[in-house]
């Protein structure tokens, strides 16, 4: 058996239904139909009553989610895609991620973005919003990179008491796979050593973890070895596993599919030049999309956000700093 | 219950006409007087951020909290001292936050009008308006996968307030789930200096109700009996299963937005016609023609309300200031995932 | 002006009905072969991103663009080929954007049922639904403080469209400011896959327009001659400073959502209805009944059409795609504030 | 005469007015009554027609100056308080910001936020959100620091194709008085050197470049040279002014009121280090606000963001260093 990304996404809605009463989930197209991508096949069915469509009311979906949420439930919402966030951006900054300071009542909703570039998605379809989010406090922002983060994350964030944006890379929906669902997971906050090595540390997280490993490889012939940090979740961004990781190689690149002013690279290069200086023996590098919208057309996407390609140049003008 | 306190007469039977109107006018009087408090105050420099008050509003706002119930929700806004009162919130809370106490439900961390106790079904308005009434909305659908029984979820707004994107989507969104909610716009013909004729096109905002699946209401809000009569109707028919109700209410604000704010901008016209007049003269006069108090009794109470807030304030004005150094400064609920950045 | 090409019969008059309708209908049959094309593209791999059909609901959306004047503003959303074409798109500008040409209004940078020519008031659709009423507002102001002659502003939606804010808020600015804007809401049932009972809870769409100050008028829109009717009357009483008009379709849409949807959640009983009779053969039906064409006429047309189209995707197909090396990347019109960061 | 930051702004909106037909104002309250803030004091009266009220629709707000921008007009939109831009966000960051991008056509509209915290404000009234605004592409984001630079910068904003966030901070609103409006204003992406030192660098922007020269002139008298930028503009960002800075002083201390997370002080410090890593002599630090909303109460409000006190404890720390 092998399980993709998408299922997994699925399976771990499937077993916190199954798991938790106070669990429901609420979104467009997301009953009968099981969503836009499938992400909640057959759960209207399996669950029934508690898989709710939603009119396509972004700001009310997010305001009811922290209204059940203050009553004893814990709704997963699901945005039909991550852009379109941007119109219950309000609830989610404003609402969900000021109750607990504000209340001490904690906010457990789960808002599932899904994100990032496919191919002719376009300006629309297609961003990596996860920075606008993790600058708010009070908000989680989780990005798996694998099937297994996916499901186990998933669950993770349901369990939390604290809203989670849970950002879902379409790309990797299909194009990833698993023998099997982990039992364990990685506690929420840590990030991985996806790939040990000495020589470099790439930074990377989300659909880019794979970028980063596939130039890892490559450069790997070349008798470089890179060590592949995916940071899981984005806020918190776990510095210290980063840290560690450039006080081995002495080298940081640090690479994200969204644009370059204020993301996670900013974040993450901010964070090692100020409490790891010493660590670095040349200066840190990062990689992101161009400041533009995603463009629609596969030529254009394709120049637009970092590949394994311009990963690897990027490696090879550090290595050689 | 903070009105507990006040309307504490043996032989009270609040769906006695005189008892239930009675309960309100003191309601209404300690509510009115509390903002006239918080307003010296405000003027004394020892209030930090605004004061916003129900003047003109009180017989609207205390029928909404009176209709409610232990376990109900409610979205109060900036002008509803009086439905907060009659809903439960202590007098305590309310000075608390007005005057930046340590010992207050937000603790310093928000203040004044923002003050609420989610648990209690209390929730605490954020600023950007409509957006409470969603959040209500959520409420009332976890009471309903919970299979709690006939709760009831109400909001506050004003007129100004239906212009937002978020209003609208939470309207609808009750509308499409069959929402026990009761939505009550006091329509006080101005949102802080601007117009009706600015906010809106509709004849009346009754005209929306219909378009959003709710059964619609008018009411004459200086007028108690009006308001205790309507609001407690709405309630009372969401409460049995009659789906979402929209109550409007026609009033004039009779203060500034703000305490700040002058308000020269309110046409004279306005506030001398009956618009304008008085809820709580109106109500006291009603008490005097019905004989169910007489002017000394009217005194008394008014007596009594304002020896419990002064009590209340000199109580809160000993409390502590938050302390930046005990401040936990946490956003998050799960202490393990704070970062300690700078 | 798309359908100029194809109506050039030297005497049509499109005041006298025969040659109206003549025209609305070959600008349907128009839009029908190009999307069909497309779907078939699609199929074959060739188009990158959504395809989105306007099937059965072209007599709406022609009649919406043949309402339109050059100055006029036109939004159209995902359905409205046949809308686009009418108000003066050409086939070109619709199969460049499709197959990615780099020639394209939109040079590869937006793709599909993004495009548009806001200079030739066209506006080019972000996905956000319901955001772009307010720009046509935004347009129309501007027109009113420029002095411009009566011009309109059309939208166009789909029922689930309604649902968000952005429309209520764009719907109520444009009754404040008595704008001349048409807003059709083309109710298809669906949106994507969820039914109107999950979308709204009002009887009919219909009973929104007054409370937003808007005209109302609804139409069952597989008619076309009732279509260009009522959005041609929509569209002149706003021309004559009848203030802002709400046309509420209602039909069915005949095909998925985009091509990647088989639709299988599509009540079979609403197919069989009334509801789900094709606008396109009940036009063909109405032009033999009334012997304004001939069925060899009906062929000859939609030859000519199909010519038309297979010419231009044939030289859209050697068109160049855009070239990553040649874009400018620049998200400013500022040249000289781009930052130069990777 | 002496003119206050926000007469200057009120003084650019009445010649902008003046200069240019295409010019309106719209928003909440800004016609007879003058605005929340004063700062269209007048302006209906003295431009009939041109400044109108809205109804409280931030979306629609937005919306309708993007209409107005493609139609040959340059609107000027006053939000009440920044903080309720977020409902105005999507017509912001979708519509305005990409509407070049994708079709050649420009958007010359500005976006008035009277953002940043003031005492007793609380978490609604006092955010500083440049951040979120500078993340995306497309946008403009100015953070005008002195009278001067609102009156110039203002009018620049008015005068540029592209759609400006135009951040004005409240807390010098009546804080800040000049003798005179400038004639002449630096260009728009220049950064400013406010104070010039050799011992440290300090970058800031908006309020934060009063509490850095007021740190400065107090190092001053223990022999310290504390260089001040201003940025003026967050976005675009003038890294070559800072670098030149940094160049000199080889000590970067990056003050922002704003949360940690990605904001400016997070891009300043990413782009000093990976392009100006030879330049420093000690790790470059930055000092944001605490990453909660923003405090009602003065006490915690006063500990919330940085301040002379906070910025000077830092400047001493990198100093030894
Ligand atoms: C989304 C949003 N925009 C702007 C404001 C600023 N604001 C606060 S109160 C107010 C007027 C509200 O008017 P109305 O809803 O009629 O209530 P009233 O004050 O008259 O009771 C405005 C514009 C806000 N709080 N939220
Ligand atoms: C704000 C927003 N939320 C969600 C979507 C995703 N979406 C695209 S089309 C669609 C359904 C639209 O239905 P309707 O408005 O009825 O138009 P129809 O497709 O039926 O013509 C949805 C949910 C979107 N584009 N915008
Ligand atoms: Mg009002
Ligand atoms: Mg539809």
């Amino acid at each position: 058996m092998s399980i993709t990304y998408l299922e997994a996404i699925r399976e771990a809605q499937a077993k916190a239904l199954a798991d938790d009463p106070r669990v429901f989930i609420y979104g467009q197209d997301v009953g009968a139909f099981g969503g836009a991508f499938k992400a909640t096949k057959n759960l209207a069915k399996e669950f029934p009553g508690r898989v709710l469509d939603s009119p396509i009311s972004e700001d009310a979906m997010v305001g009811a989610a922290v209204g059940a949420a203050i009553a004893g439930m814990r709704p997963i919402i699901e945005m039909q895609f991550a852009d379109f966030s941007t119109v219950g951006f309000n609830q989610i900054v404003n609402q969900a991620a000021t109750l607990f300071w504000r209340t001490q009542v904690a906010c457990p909703i789960v808002v599932r973005l899904p994100f990032g570039g496919t191919s002719g998605a376009g300006p629309f379809h297609s961003q990596s919003i996860e920075a606008i989010y993790a600058h708010y406090p009070g908000l989680v922002v989780m990005t798996p990179a694998t099937v297994e983060d996916a499901y186990g994350m998933l669950l993770e964030a349901v369990a939390l008491d604290d809203p989670v944006i849970f950002c879902e890379h379409k790309y990797l929906y299909y194009h990833l796979k698993a023998e099997q669902l982990p039992t364990e997971a990685m506690p929420t906050g840590k990030a991985r050593i996806a790939r040990a090595g000495r020589d470099l540390t790439i930074v990377a997280y989300s659909a880019m973890v794979h970028e980063a490993l596939a130039v890892a490889e490559e450069l790997a012939t070349e008798k470089v070895e890179i060590e592949v940090v995916d940071l899981r979740s984005v806020k918190p961004l776990d510095t210290d596993t980063v840290m560690a990781s450039v006080a081995r190689t002495g080298r940081l690149l640090c690479v994200g599919e969204s644009w370059p002013w204020g993301g996670v690279t900013a974040e993450v290069l901010a964070r090692v030049a100020s409490e790891g200086f010493g660590l670095l023996d040349a200066p840190p590098m990062r990689l992101n999309a161009k400041d533009t919208p995603v463009p629609y057309h596969p030529n254009l996407w394709a120049a637009h956000r970092p590949t394994a390609r311009s990963i690897a140049a990027a490696a090879r003008k550090l290595l050689r700093m | 219950m903070a009105l507990a306190v006040l309307h504490r007469e043996s032989d009270a039977d609040v769906s006695r006409p005189r008892d239930g109107f009675v309960k309100a006018y003191r309601g209404m009087l300690l509510a009115r007087l509390l903002d006239e408090k918080f307003a010296t105050l405000y003027r004394a420099g020892k209030i930090q951020g605004g004061v916003f008050l129900g003047r003109g509003q009180e017989a609207l706002s205390v029928s909404a909290g009176l209709a409610l119930r232990p376990g109900d929700v409610f979205a109060p806004l900036i002008r509803d001292a009086a439905g907060r009162l009659a809903f439960g919130e202590s007098v305590l809370d309310a000075a608390r936050t007005f005057l930046g106490s340590a010992l207050g439900p937000m603790r310093g961390r928000d203040g004044n009008i923002h003050r609420g106790r989610p648990r209690e079904g209390l929730l605490p308005m954020i600023s950007h308006l409509g957006a409470m009434i969603s959040v209500v909305n959520g409420a009332l659908l976890a009471h309903r996968f919970r299979k709690l029984p006939a709760t009831v979820g109400l909001a506050c707004l004003g007129e100004g307030a239906t212009s937002t994107g978020a209003f609208h989507e939470a309207m609808n969104q009750a509308g499409v789930e069959k929402l026990p909610l009761v939505v009550i716009v006091a329509n006080n013909q101005y949102a802080y200096s601007t117009p009706t004729v600015r906010q809106f096109a509709c004849r009346s905002l009754l005209d929306r109700a219909a378009g959003y699946g709710f059964a619609g209401h008018a009411v004459e809000a200086n007028d108690l009996a009006a308001c205790l009569q309507v609001v407690g109707q709405a309630v009372a028919t969401a409460r049995g299963g009659g789906g979402p109700q929209f109550v409007l209410a026609n009033l004039l604000r009779l203060c500034g937005h703000g305490e700040h704010d002058d308000a020269h901008y309110i046409d004279p016209g306005l506030k001398s016609s009956p618009l304008g007049r008085d809820c709580l003269k109106l109500a006291e006069e009603h008490l005097l023609r019905q004989q169910w108090a007489a002017a000394a009794e009217l005194e008394t109470w008014r007596g009594e309300t304002v020896k419990l807030i002064e009590e209340v304030i000199a109580q809160v004005q000993r409390e502590p200031a938050p302390d930046p150094y005990h401040e936990d400064w946490s956003a998050l609920s799960s202490r393990n995932l704070l970062e300690g950045q700078a």
